[in-house]
């Protein structure tokens, strides 16, 4: 039993810290999450130089064959520096799911594209209905010969607006909520037939609604078996949660730390509030916050590989903590703030909105409670 | 002494007095008077405003909120409900003024110009010069005035009586400078009530003068202070030089603090917002019967359920308090729990709805976009949670609450 | 609208009071509680004397016609002075049942006899597999000519052991959980084929497990209509559940009293507990809990004659108050006095017993969450 | 700085010394360790012992726990776990005694004898004469003398060196008066060590003496103070003019204070209990799964994953501290945080327990009845409910805890 990072580890977390340090920091935010595209391309090249987009993926291809640990190491620190970017969307949930259930040749016509930074991609899995239940695909995709048609529609799909290929889920035979039958496809985008009403969130970040109407693929574009999409997007959605988890994480921490500097120097009737006891004893709370969701998120991570109902309770054991302690901690880091902690200026309010945004991403409390119960 | 049999004091009472004398209805002139306010509100609250409040905004814009002032006003000064005949008002009890403000909220009318209707015009009234209450109340009355309030300060936030900003005395005028923060509804505002410092020695209560100062004058900048979501409610409102005639300072000279005392204690009863809470439960109640059972339905009814009865606790509480012995006057420092529990149920109302929206909730879309369509309110769940975090800030934080429960009511 | 005492209620309130801190000083209820059938003969002839046992009786039977606000006075100093007794067994739940569905000739036989405090009721209702429906009743009464003959089992009638006359639900027609079926029954005790096993419970009150096996009643026993029980336990249950409210609630007062008396005098590090700032925020919360409390209570208590969903939802959201508040009202208690509060000697864990038995009773917090949305 | 790329120092890494060092496994060999131990507990333990531990009884009879206790010790000191070999122990390493105490939560083994076996013993290892070690160690390993501890006073609960028991120096004993209370097992023990306050000048830390006094000792009585639900566990001991030899003083006069936040320190790891509240969820959950849905089922399930979740976190949060970096030494005022969440989640899942039961919960059956079967098990979670409530008083309440934390982790 050992939890130490290595110092090959610890070396990268620092190299994150610093970047998001020096290249990202609050103002540069707000400027770049207000507009566009929501992020900087050329962060997006360093994230390239730095090897950042190579950490999960299979040498073979370019990547660095890092585990779950460097994924959930990058993400903690996203999570303390609040940076938004297809990081997720693209490098841990498409492009873990291609690179697991993806053909050899998929792979090697997308993943060399996606570590230098060239192509992003996203999934888009989610539709209006289905709401939490993964097998809830109304959307359908024909066989013609050697294409599927595709038609139906995909809600919210994270950074959906910058990919350049889509991994679409699309029922190929049974109905609505069967777990069989449904199938995963890389649709291009832009593509006849593909149209998107694109949002910003509140935390800042950028989802997609996508509507399909009769959308041409090649048969070489289907992921993995058809009809069994599933079990891998499953895998997938959970890797996706336990770097959310580690976003959240440190997200918390970074909550704590800002709001015990200003508890620390901030001071009324004559007195600093970090000698006040009642803030201390909530203050102790949200750090005991903190551990609770940093040991979460690692309990994910650390079960990613394990078999698929141990990886199912352990990602929604930690998407539970989070929830219970992630919307706690926010609320908490701005009530201990009081009116600055409410204002655009403060990072704090936007550390709120991004744990509230964690909370309502890739199922919420009460989805995972059941399916803890149930994995 | 125990040993005075039950008997002969009930039998006394059921006989010659009548017994229960608690009841927690209202009497029918009252109801009448009730069904008269919400009839009016309901055929003319103008549909493009009542959808604002229903969408939870607290940012309405000026015009909607002057314009429904105006139709209140129409109606015999409702607008100021609790200003006496003599002022314009409706020179209503106590009772009617508690049921007028319960419909507004229930039927989704905005909030009363609070600053002047409910602050400013009482304070006038009681320490105000003759010249003043001739000048002033009059156009607080009709709506033409929009006033706001200058009392916080960048580094006296709950400690109000460290305020800083300077009037220096300088013939027949002060001289302010210095800056007030977090002013709501200032980019709205023409005139600004506030306290100003004129003396630095003593103690810190002291020598704080009550000032009325036109916005338009000379030296007075705005800086606008986004909510963390997005909407623009408050400022920082900078003082340069700013010249104020000696006639526009209300009570005397170092005095102010004792007037604050009294306009602050005005605002005592409204920050639970009990009688909103149950209209924004009502809207969670319709979007949570929606819910499937497998997409967690129950657990968002049974919160809602839950919710619902701890509002119903609140609002009977409130009632006794109002209600029971020695009436409205002897409501004290309860007001503060009223504030804490009720800004936590509103709190939580607005989370629960933006939760049960699920990853729709988090889509951040525009204040405008068709107002009006139930779809629209709900689609601003996500905004509304994040502003309504003030609520338990502004007003006196609720730790501030607690302190003065702790003190006042525990004696502790 | 008006929340004030009527002169004679305050009279009433403080005669209850006096009483308590003369005759049932908290030494002397830990020995009546200890032993014995839990509480004073002496006692209860007092009560009758002072007219208590008549308070919610038609003068006809030698009662006082009082309110349910009465019953809430007397319950709520009963809650203050931690009473345990056959009050709420005999008179608020079983004799107001038999008062409202009894016939003009059971209620002249048995209720004068009740106000003069010589005979004790107790209901007898639920079942062991019941557990929380109402319907969930398999005990059955068989009609034989002008007898009932009675089998089957109840569990934890409380006070049964002292009565005289039980009131026993029993399903003459139907199946267990039909809503028809059920009739109400007087039996007097002893009576030949019953037979109780006796409990004290941790809050220091009684009840039995009963079992009845071929026990006769004549036909003039049966209370109300034959197969139509339900709704008159239902009303008396309700009756009863706000009775508790209104007990819980006076024990939650007492609660606080004592606590805040506690840390205005308990020095430790050289100040008084009262002075730390996280302590105090805790007894505000305590406070507010029991100024929710006692509103829910009278909130339940003023809906007692409504129509039966008003009814329903008053009581049943009284009762998840209760819960809510009386739980950690009680845990504080104990929590903020420290060491002591964990001893016999001191009634502060008492009164946390007996909020525990009253959550329990007449349904959790649970049920009545769902019983107020479909009242 | 952070231009280092990652590429460089992961290729270094997987080629040379691999790469994810973090493992949330045992290593094979206390995998085996762990593996004997439960073996060995699984066939050794007593039934009837086991029984009483599964029924959350913490007021085991004295003679079972000296049974235990000596089945340990046959096995090669197994009851002292954390006792080098020199003193008779197994000698353990840190994973290893983590590994044993966490089997015997799990398979309802009774809790150690703490007081001499974790907190006397090491205390006299690391403080105690040769004579001393000599003359007590041997029974305290061997389970001949048991030990009870005597630090709080009347008026010093929380504050602890504010003690006032007095030790007057006369020749070669001191001579004892005052009392102790909340002594644990005190009714159960031979020996009892405490601090007495020989001096009253100066920091009331200072003029603290430890000492080791025999319970039969003439002038000493015991007042049993019942719990609230009726146990008895801990008493009031009164000590009239006692004498005490000199050379059972342990360390120097007046400096007992250091020896006790010695002593003290030892006993931080074990209040939080997680793997003993492991095996009581284990025991919840079978209640709760035999539940109907109409019933409430749901949300019984529904609360017993969520209390489990939480303790998931906090056991790996324990293991985060205890086997990161540093190792078991670096966890200092954490600790109190594993105390505060630990016992609030035992007491959470004894809670559920006694609620899940319904009224049958609340019937008071005496301890002994039918120890053993399954159903008496639940029958007693009405007073463990009750009972459990003073862990979050006892060690050092939780809120002091929390002022540690504040003050030593959070630095304000």
């Amino acid at each position: 039993m050992n939890f130490q990072f290595s110092d090959e580890q610890t070396l990268i977390r620092d190299s994150i810290s610093r970047f998001l340090a020096d290249e990202y920091a609050f103002d540069r935010r707000l400027t770049l999450t207000a507009d566009g595209l929501g992020y900087s391309d050329v962060h997006w090249q360093q994230f390239a130089e730095l090897g950042w987009l190579a950490l999960p993926f299979a040498e073979q291809y370019g990547g660095l064959d890092a585990t779950p640990v460097e994924t959930m190491i990058i993400m903690e620190q996203f999570g303390r520096g609040l940076m938004v970017s297809p990081y997720l969307s693209t490098i841990v949930f498409a492009g873990q799911l291609l690179a697991n259930a993806g053909s050899e040749e998929q792979c090697e016509t997308i993943l060399p594209d996606v570590i230098t930074g060239d192509r992003l991609l996203a999934c888009a899995y989610a539709e209006p209905q289905s709401r939490r239940a993964l097998s809830g695909v109304s959307t359908r995709a024909e066989r013609d010969g050697d294409i599927f048609v595709i038609n139906g529609d995909k809600s919210l799909a994270i950074y959906a607006e910058c990919a350049h290929t889509l991994i679409v889920s699309a029922r190929t035979s049974g109905v609505d909520h069967d777990a069989h039958g449904v199938s995963l496809f890389l649709v291009d985008t832009p593509t006849a037939g593909i149209s998107m009403t694109h949002h910003r969130t509140h935390d800042g970040s950028r989802a997609s609604d996508i509507t399909l109407h009769n959308v041409t693929v090649s048969a070489d574009k289907l992921i993995g078996e058809l009809d069994n999409g599933l079990p891998a997007l499953d895998f997938a959605i959970d890797v996706a949660t336990a770097a959310v988890c580690a976003e959240a994480s440190g997200a918390m921490w970074a909550v704590y730390e800002q709001t015990l500097a200003y508890l620390k120097t901030r001071e009324q009737f004559g007195q600093t509030l970090g000698s006040l006891q009642a803030l201390q004893h909530r203050l102790v709370d949200v750090y005991t916050s903190c551990e609770l969701a940093q040991s979460a998120a690692l309990d994910a991570t650390l079960h990613l590989g394990a078999d698929p109902a141990a990886r199912r309770r352990a990602v929604s054991a930690a998407k539970v903590t989070i929830a219970n302690h992630g919307k706690t901690v926010g609320q908490e880091g701005v009530q201990l703030h009081g009116g600055v902690g409410m204002t655009m200026e403060l990072p704090i309010g936007h550390y709120l909105k991004r744990l509230t945004a964690i909370n309502a991403a890739f199922g919420d409390a009460n989805y995972h409670l059941r399916r803890y119960q149930n994995p | 002494m125990y040993s005075v049999p039950a008997a002969s004091l009930l039998r006394f009472a059921r006989r010659d007095i009548g017994l229960a004398a608690m009841n927690k209805s209202w009497s029918p002139e009252i109801e009448a008077f009730r069904r008269e306010v919400r009839d009016f509100i309901r055929t003319h609250l103008p549909d493009d405003i009542r959808c604002q409040v229903a969408e939870e905004r607290m940012d309405l814009p000026r015009e909607d909120l002057i314009r429904w002032h105006k139709i209140l006003h129409e109606q015999g000064g409702w607008g100021c409900p609790g200003w006496p005949v003599e002022h314009g008002g409706p020179g209503w009890n106590f009772e009617q003024q508690y049921v007028f403000e319960r419909e507004l909220a229930l039927n989704d009318a905005p909030r009363l110009m609070i600053y002047g209707v409910g602050m400013l015009g009482p304070t006038l009234m009681e320490f105000g010069s003759d010249e003043q209450k001739r000048r002033f109340l009059p156009p607080i009355l009709r709506g033409d005035v929009y006033w706001c309030q200058g009392f916080s300060e960048p580094n006296a936030g709950s400690d109000l009586a460290a305020l800083k900003c300077r009037a220096d005395r300088d013939g027949d005028d002060y001289i302010v400078n210095g800056s007030k923060i977090w002013t709501s509804d200032a980019h709205h505002a023409d005139w600004i009530f506030g306290l100003y410092r004129t003396a630095s020695d003593g103690k810190k209560q002291h020598g704080i003068t009550f000032l009325l100062i036109d916005l338009d004058s000379p030296g007075i900048t705005l800086r606008p202070l986004l909510m963390f979501e997005g909407t623009h409610e408050v400022n920082q409102v900078f003082f340069d030089n700013v010249r104020v005639p000696v006639t526009h300072r209300v009570g005397e000279e170092h005095r102010g603090w004792t007037y604050a005392k009294y306009l602050l204690g005005l605002e005592r009863f409204g920050t639970a917002e009990i009688s909103r809470s149950m209209a924004s439960l009502g809207r969670l109640k319709t979007l949570v019967a929606e819910i499937a059972a497998d997409a967690g339905g129950a657990y968002y009814r049974d919160a809602a359920a839950n919710v619902e009865i701890e509002l119903r606790a609140l609002e009977l509480t409130e009632r006794r308090l109002l209600f029971g012995p020695g009436g409205p006057d002897a409501m004290g420092p309860e007001a503060s729990m009223l504030k804490v529990r009720g800004t936590e149920l509103q709190q939580c109302i607005l989370e629960l709805t933006m939760e049960a929206m699920g990853p729709a909730g988090q889509i951040d879309r525009p204040r405008d976009a068709q107002p009006g369509s139930n779809r629209t309110q709900l689609e601003q769940a996500g905004r509304n949670y994040f502003n309504y975090r003030k609520t338990s800030i502004y007003s006196g934080s609720n730790e501030i609450q607690k302190n003065i429960i702790a003190k006042a009511v525990l004696g502790l």
